[in-house]
């Protein structure tokens, strides 16, 4: 029943989050909100034995990313952003597609099925902690992703400096 | 726990000499001044890369998650022919957009290893980051003018779709890993055969959101919205790499992951792709009659295109498959020759970018004229030009596959599109010239040019050499 | 015991409210954010996932989509800071000047 | 060694050449590319007879250009008695027409591009001739009709030209529509677009029916008849003749080889090629032979009343050629591409001498302001008058033995309307003479009528242009020399004189012919007897009282305005299909699309089409969200559409 009801509380706090967050006019406070949201999910992510996973992700989603979302939400001009209505068209309709698809998706994931346990159980992974545990299939088996994913950050590194760094002129 | 042993690399070779190249173009143009020799640099890399490819054996490696073999093989040359050809038509133009920066040459290095990463994954992990790789470049490349605000606008919509698409193909992993507790497609292919799972809504949901993000990449209709006004906004250059690479990695992935991960649903999924397929060619070729922007129109056509080679998909069949590989092979060709006409009219303070620019063209620059001339018959597919060829192969192996209705509906809108790209062959023979219009051409332009007309008139002419070449590539998938 | 079809119907919901916010919100940064959350409600699920399939598979996957996210992040932002300078704005529909 | 493929592929180089070095380097020297290429070509072809003539026929394939599944597509070449008729035809035509250009288009400012639209004109024309298989037939049948377009509208600058380009264009779709669904019926039934396997296998599937429409078809009569869509309209046959006398816009070398000796014959050839299909179906020669006899019927009785030097001579090119349909109609396939081969010289003739006239008239066609050219341009008169003699069937001249064997064996076949096309054909010879010599009349005797300025111009053509004129002349005597009827030659003394149908007996077989002496000769007395009549009475006419005609125009003017105005096909055409449509397009489609309704899509209407695009990139908004919105409705749709199934 205690498991239930600490996911009851975290799927609560998730989802009225994740409507802050998505219908709050100041962009500033959608980054807050989403702050909190974030540690809620890493909340989530440590009940479900990912502790690395629940560390990382508030080192970088709370940390790295959302701070640079912060910083260029400061470069807007606030002061017009609270004047101007937030939502564009109808939002009913989209309320609609989002709500279908919900339906649909929902209704198909009654019948997932879960393919047979690995052998990474709880057990196993707490003897030898988490981090080890991923660090040991990460730096083997998935070697080869792994060092795409460097190219990958490479690449942010390149476009963030061509994008912004240089100002240009332009021809005219 | 079992000694870590390093996996087989040979096959990978092509990828890692990629890096290494585009890590040193990236270098280089710290030392280089001259930015020219930044792109002879990586039409060397992709040069060599051409040779280390042919030297790669057959084999899979890092636990199936990279394979390579005859049809990846087919794909990356498909990729490092679009590099030469995109570099060749880029050398010039950016020296008059002013962006001629060395990053340009290193991301698209980049881009296009994102592309053979995508075309040998044999895992969805590897399927994502190489997709992601790919797009990150392209989206930077897109923006390139960062002056310019429509290169700005087209840079920013293509990124915000573009990763709203991929959260969908997340979802469809992550679903898709949940039902059968592995990301490697052959396992997943295996698994869903084995528990019976082929009519499984699961199974069918992520066969969806697969279907979805992926008609995003390869830009088919209602998931095309983007490619409009990505392709009109990029820098001319990048919309010629856009348009081949991007789109050709989609259906080397779109082909892998439902021809084997979810082969066993075949039904399933064509009867998603079958309505796509004709939605993309029927929209692409009537939006495209009524557009005034070259390169927009091109953008509109290269939609349908993707509709005519998603036939080859829905067919199913090795030939069908065959026959997608070569036609994405003969478009590489025939849109980047009609790109580097169009890249040929941007001059200093001219776009010449308005299907009007066009007019009396034949008058003031006839061998431009009659070039554009060819690649509009190929695209519309006149025979004896490769365009021609391409559709025909498609349209066989479909009716072969029992799909002659569709094939019916698609020459119907093939032969729609015979009004706009002949459009333009009529504003270049027919109309005086408006004002004078001078061209940007220079050698490279002109082995650029060279070598995308005479591959879509010699492969129009003797096909059987790359048609038999696309049917080994497939012997072996 | 929580059942995983909780944990996948609240990926689910998280997931939606993302394309809610997506479609709706005229700040190219809140819909920035509502992909992110998108991206975080998969997180969920494959982290539920992994947890119920006892494999790491899961785990793997979201580091790298968490990479990932930084990566796109650090991109989209550069591109809305390029935008902002030519046209003060981050509005979308002031980025209509290709249609048709 | 594959020697006959310097037959096409020598113009196609000419064709490279002048087109890619056309306007820098060879500027005018194009003609010695062009000439010299076809001139290399004839050779060869002769060379091919005399290989033909020892028996040596070729049938191979050299390149497979698209071999997916059963589909089969190559390069291929057959080279029988009948391909070598019309390769000695085109190429002497050809090369003959390619010299007469030099002079005749002296001066022009698109020279180059003149002779490599020629050039590539006759590669095409010999790729159709020697194809092997219907879809390589169909390329060149295509690319004839193409380099035709080009060539009517060669002076694009003027209006009329280029709308007669346009014309012919569109025509040429209807009937290509039909030839393109028979080949298309043709491989759905014999899985193979091979002309060897399908004649062979025709016999076996002759009885069978298809359901079409709702009406069982015989499926030989159904290929035959599509098939013979593709040649009405290439050969300029009722209902789609209109294209023909339009394209006299286009240079006069350009009707002499496209419109008159070649590329409208090709619709002859095809009958005669897939003779084996076409005899298996009685319905499908009944239609040819009564196609053939009333256009040509028609196009001669319009012919008596024009002006138009070559608007008279195009309409005399459609009445041959329902003679030479008349002929394959009735199962006399060898005497129809006799006629073909005879017609080409004298036509080919009669354009230039008109070419050569219009020439000294700087450009005047009507008949009515030249008169007394004789004493100016004697070689074209008497080159002229040999080619009219000729057409009219004066014994002696290729046309009297081309035309008598057609008539023969149209009266003593087997064809159920065998006697009607006879009685018709015989009423045509008349009427060709009349209006061959009218023209003559008009054009050489009597005083000049035109312009002081236009007489004090007038002179003989240079010697580039006489010279194939007089080498055409020996053609249109002496080409019918292989053909003597069997009657005649015991006459003269030589044993198996129709020599022609001897060698035609492989490939078209014998025409069978049910009739004693006595009939044969009394036949050949009345058409001679029409010839010199129709002669005749266009000697009183025009040499003597002129004032006849005058007097006969006025007292049955409706029946000459009639004439005059072609039988009103072009305004039928106007009023029934070209206006409607236009009104259906304006009215109906364009106000549907108005109202919004995007249903019409399928009506292949190009502004129906215009306006649906329109509306629909009206739904590219240009803002993000809508696109966003409708890339997850087309997700939510497909999920729909798969998951709640």
């Amino acid at each position: 029943m205690l498991p239930k009801l600490f996911f009851g509380y975290y799927a609560v706090v998730i989802i009225v989050l994740s409507l802050l967050v998505v219908t709050r006019k100041n962009p500033v406070h959608s980054v807050m909100w989403m702050l909190l949201l974030f540690f809620h999910i890493a909340g989530l992510y440590l009940f479900l034995n990912a502790e690395f996973i629940a560390a990382i992700q508030i080192i970088v989603y709370a940390g790295a990313i959302l701070v640079l979302f912060l910083f260029v939400v400061l470069l807007l001009n606030l002061r017009e952003e609270l004047l101007i209505e937030r939502f564009i068209g109808t939002w009913p309709t989209a309320l609609v597609i989002s709500v279908s698809l919900l339906i649909l998706v929902i209704r198909a994931i009654q019948d997932m099925a879960l393919a047979p346990p690995g052998n990474h159980s709880v057990d196993a992974i707490q003897a030898e902690t988490h981090t080890v545990a991923l660090g040991k299939i990460l730096y083997t088996d998935y070697l080869f992703p792994f060092e795409i994913a460097s190219v990958v950050l490479l690449i942010a590194i390149i476009g963030a400096l061509v994008l912004a760094k240089r100002k240009m002129r332009s021809p005219q | 726990m079992p000694e870590f042993v390093m996996p087989d690399l040979a096959p990978v070779m092509p990828e890692i000499v990629m890096t290494i190249l585009a890590l040193v173009t990236l270098i280089a143009d710290i030392i280089f001044k001259r930015k020219e020799t930044l792109a002879i640099l990586s039409i060397a890399s992709v040069v060599l890369v051409f040779f280390v490819l042919f030297g790669t054996p057959f084999k899979t490696t890092f636990n199936g998650m990279f394979i390579a073999d005859g049809y990846s093989l087919f794909f990356k040359l498909i990729f490092l022919l679009n590099v030469v050809l995109t570099v060749l038509i880029s050398m010039r133009y950016l020296v008059i957009e002013r962006v001629n920066f060395g990053e340009y040459y290193s991301l698209i290095l980049f881009a296009t290893l994102g592309m053979m990463l995508m075309a040998s994954a044999g895992d969805l992990i590897v399927l994502y980051l190489g997709l992601e790789l790919m797009a990150l470049s392209t989206y930077i490349l897109a923006g390139f003018i960062t002056y310019d605000m429509k290169s700005n606008e087209a840079a920013m919509k293509y990124f915000l779709l573009g990763a709203f698409a991929s959260a969908f193909l997340l979802y469809g992993i992550s679903m898709i890993y949940g039902l059968t507790g592995t990301t490697d497609l052959n396992a997943i292919s295996e698994y869903i055969i084995l528990n019976g799972l082929t009519a499984n809504p699961v199974v069918m949901l992520s066969m969806i959101l697969f279907a979805v993000a992926f008609s995003f990449k390869i830009a088919a209709v209602p998931f095309h919205m983007w490619a409009p006004d990505a392709y009109e906004g990029a820098p001319t250059s990048v919309t010629a790499f856009m348009s081949v690479g991007p789109k050709a990695a989609g259906f080397a992935v779109l082909g892998r992951v439902f021809l084997i991960a979810f082969g066993s649903v075949r039904m399933d999924w064509s009867a998603v792709l079958i309505p796509i397929a004709i939605l993309t060619m029927g929209v692409g070729n009537i939006v495209a009659l009524s557009q005034t922007n070259i390169k927009r129109m091109l953008a509109y056509s290269s939609i349908a295109h993707a509709g005519y080679a998603l036939l080859g998909i829905i067919a199913g069949t090795g030939e069908g498959l065959a026959s997608v590989m070569n036609y994405l092979l003969i478009y590489a060709f025939m849109n980047i020759g009609a790109f580097a006409v169009i890249i040929m009219l941007r001059t200093e303070g001219f776009k010449g970018d308005t299907i009007t620019d066009y007019e009396g063209l034949a008058k003031s620059h006839p061998l431009a004229a009659a070039l554009m001339l060819v690649f509009m018959f190929s695209l519309t597919g006149i025979p004896p030009t490769a365009g021609f060829m391409g559709k025909l192969y498609i349209f066989m192996s479909a009716v072969y596959a029992g799909y002659t209705w569709l094939v019916v509906v698609a020459v119907i809108f093939s032969a729609i599109s015979a009004y706009f790209y002949l459009r333009i062959v009529m504003y270049m023979y027919m109309r005086e010239p408006k004002e004078s219009v001078s061209l940007a051409a220079t050698p490279a332009l002109g082995i650029a040019l060279a070598i995308t007309a005479a591959a879509v008139i010699i492969i129009g002419v003797l096909p059987s050499a790359v048609v038999s070449f696309a049917r080994a590539a497939v012997a072996g998938f | 015991m929580v059942p995983l079809n909780w944990y996948l119907m609240l990926s689910t919901v998280v997931f939606m409210i993302g394309v809610f916010g997506f479609l709706t919100r005229k700040n190219i940064i809140i819909m920035f954010i509502s992909v992110e959350l998108m991206l975080n409600a998969v997180n969920i699920s494959l982290v539920s996932f992994s947890h119920f399939l006892q494999d790491l598979r899961g785990h793997i996957l979201v580091f790298f989509i968490i990479t990932v996210a930084a990566a796109e992040a650090a991109i989209g932002l550069a591109l809305i800071i390029a935008l902002f300078r030519n046209k003060t704005t981050a509005h979308v529909d002031e980025m209509t000047e290709m249609k048709g | 060694m594959n020697y006959y493929l310097l037959i096409p592929f020598l113009p196609l180089t000419a064709f490279l050449i002048n087109i890619l070095f056309g306007k820098k380097y060879v500027q005018e020297r194009a003609h010695w590319v062009s000439i010299l290429a076809v001139a290399g070509s004839w050779i060869v072809a002769v060379f091919t007879l005399l290989k033909v003539l020892k028996g040596e026929t070729v049938n191979e394939d050299l390149y497979t250009w698209v071999l997916s599944g059963t589909f089969e597509v190559s390069v291929g070449f057959l080279i029988d008695q009948l391909t070598t008729v019309m390769l000695i035809v085109v190429t002497t035509c050809s090369t003959l027409i390619h010299i007469y250009s030099v002079g005749y288009m002296h001066g022009d400012k698109g020279y180059y591009r003149f002779f490599a639209y020629l050039s590539l004109f006759t590669f095409c024309m010999l790729m159709l001739v020697m194809a092997n298989n219907f879809l390589q037939l169909y390329f060149g049948w295509e690319g004839v009709g193409l380099c035709s377009y080009f060539l009517i509208g060669y002076y694009f600058n003027k209006k009329s030209a280029s709308d007669a380009g346009k014309k012919a264009f569109i025509v040429n779709r209807f009937g290509d529509f039909g030839f393109g669904l028979g080949i298309i019926v043709i491989f759905l039934t014999f899985g193979t677009i091979y002309y060897e396997p399908v004649f062979t296998q025709i016999g076996g599937v002759a009885a069978q029916t298809i359901s079409f429409l709702g009406y069982e078809v015989n499926l030989a009569t159904l290929i035959a008849l599509l098939l013979f869509c593709g040649a009405i309209g290439k050969s300029a046959q009722m209902p789609l003749h209109v294209w023909l006398p339009d394209a006299m816009e286009g240079p006069t070398p350009v009707s002499a080889l496209i419109h008159a000796a070649t590329m409208v014959t090709a619709g002859v050839f095809l009958l005669a090629r897939c003779s084996p299909i076409f005899s298996l179906s009685e319905p499908a020669m009944v239609v040819a032979a009564l196609i053939g006899a009333i256009t040509s019927i028609f196009a001669a009785t319009i012919a008596l009343v024009q002006n138009d030097i070559k608007r008279i001579i195009a309409y005399s090119t459609l009445s041959q050629l329902g003679y030479m349909f008349l002929a394959c109609g009735v199962g006399a396939y060898t005497a129809g591409i006799f006629h073909l081969y005879t017609h080409a010289f004298f036509k080919a003739l009669l354009f230039l001498c008109a070419g050569s006239v219009m020439h000294a008239m700087a450009g005047e066609l009507d008949l009515q302001k030249m008169g007394g050219l004789k004493k100016y341009m004697p070689v074209t008169y008497a080159t002229m008058f040999i080619a009219s003699l000729s057409i009219s069937g004066v014994p002696g001249l290729a046309g009297f033995f081309s035309k008598d064997e057609i008539l023969w064996l149209a009266y003593a076949g087997p064809s159920p309307v065998g006697k009607f096309v006879w009685a018709i054909g015989t009423i045509v010879a008349f009427l060709t003479a009349f209006y061959s010599f009218r023209l003559i009349f008009l054009t050489f005797h009597g005083e000049f009528r035109g312009t002081q300025k236009q007489e004090h111009h007038l002179h003989e053509s240079p010697k580039s242009m006489t010279v194939p004129l007089m080498l055409l002349t020996i053609g249109a005597v002496a080409s019918g020399w292989v053909g003597i009827p069997n009657l005649l030659g015991e006459v003269i003394g030589i044993e198996h004189s129709n020599w022609f149908s001897g060698f035609m007996n492989p490939v078209l077989g014998h025409p069978e012919a049910h009739g004693t002496h006595a009939e044969e000769w009394m036949l050949m007395g009345i058409s001679v007897l029409a010839g010199l009549g129709g002669i005749g009475l266009a000697a009183v006419f025009y040499l003597g009282r002129r004032s006849i005609p005058v007097l006969l125009a006025q007292k049955f003017g409706f029946i000459y305005r009639i004439l005059w105005n072609k039988y009103y096909v072009d305004e039928l055409y106007s009023h029934t299909i070209v206006r409607p449509t236009l009104w259906i397009s304006q009215n109906i489609l364009m106000g549907i699309t108005d109202a919004k309704i995007i249903e019409l899509i399928v009506n292949g209407v190009p502004r129906a089409i215009g306006g649906v695009s329109q509306h629909l990139r009206k739904v590219q908004t240009g803002l993000l969200q809508h696109y966003a919105a409708i890339m997850a409705t087309g997700a939510l749709i497909i999920g729909a559409w798969i998951l709640l199934r």
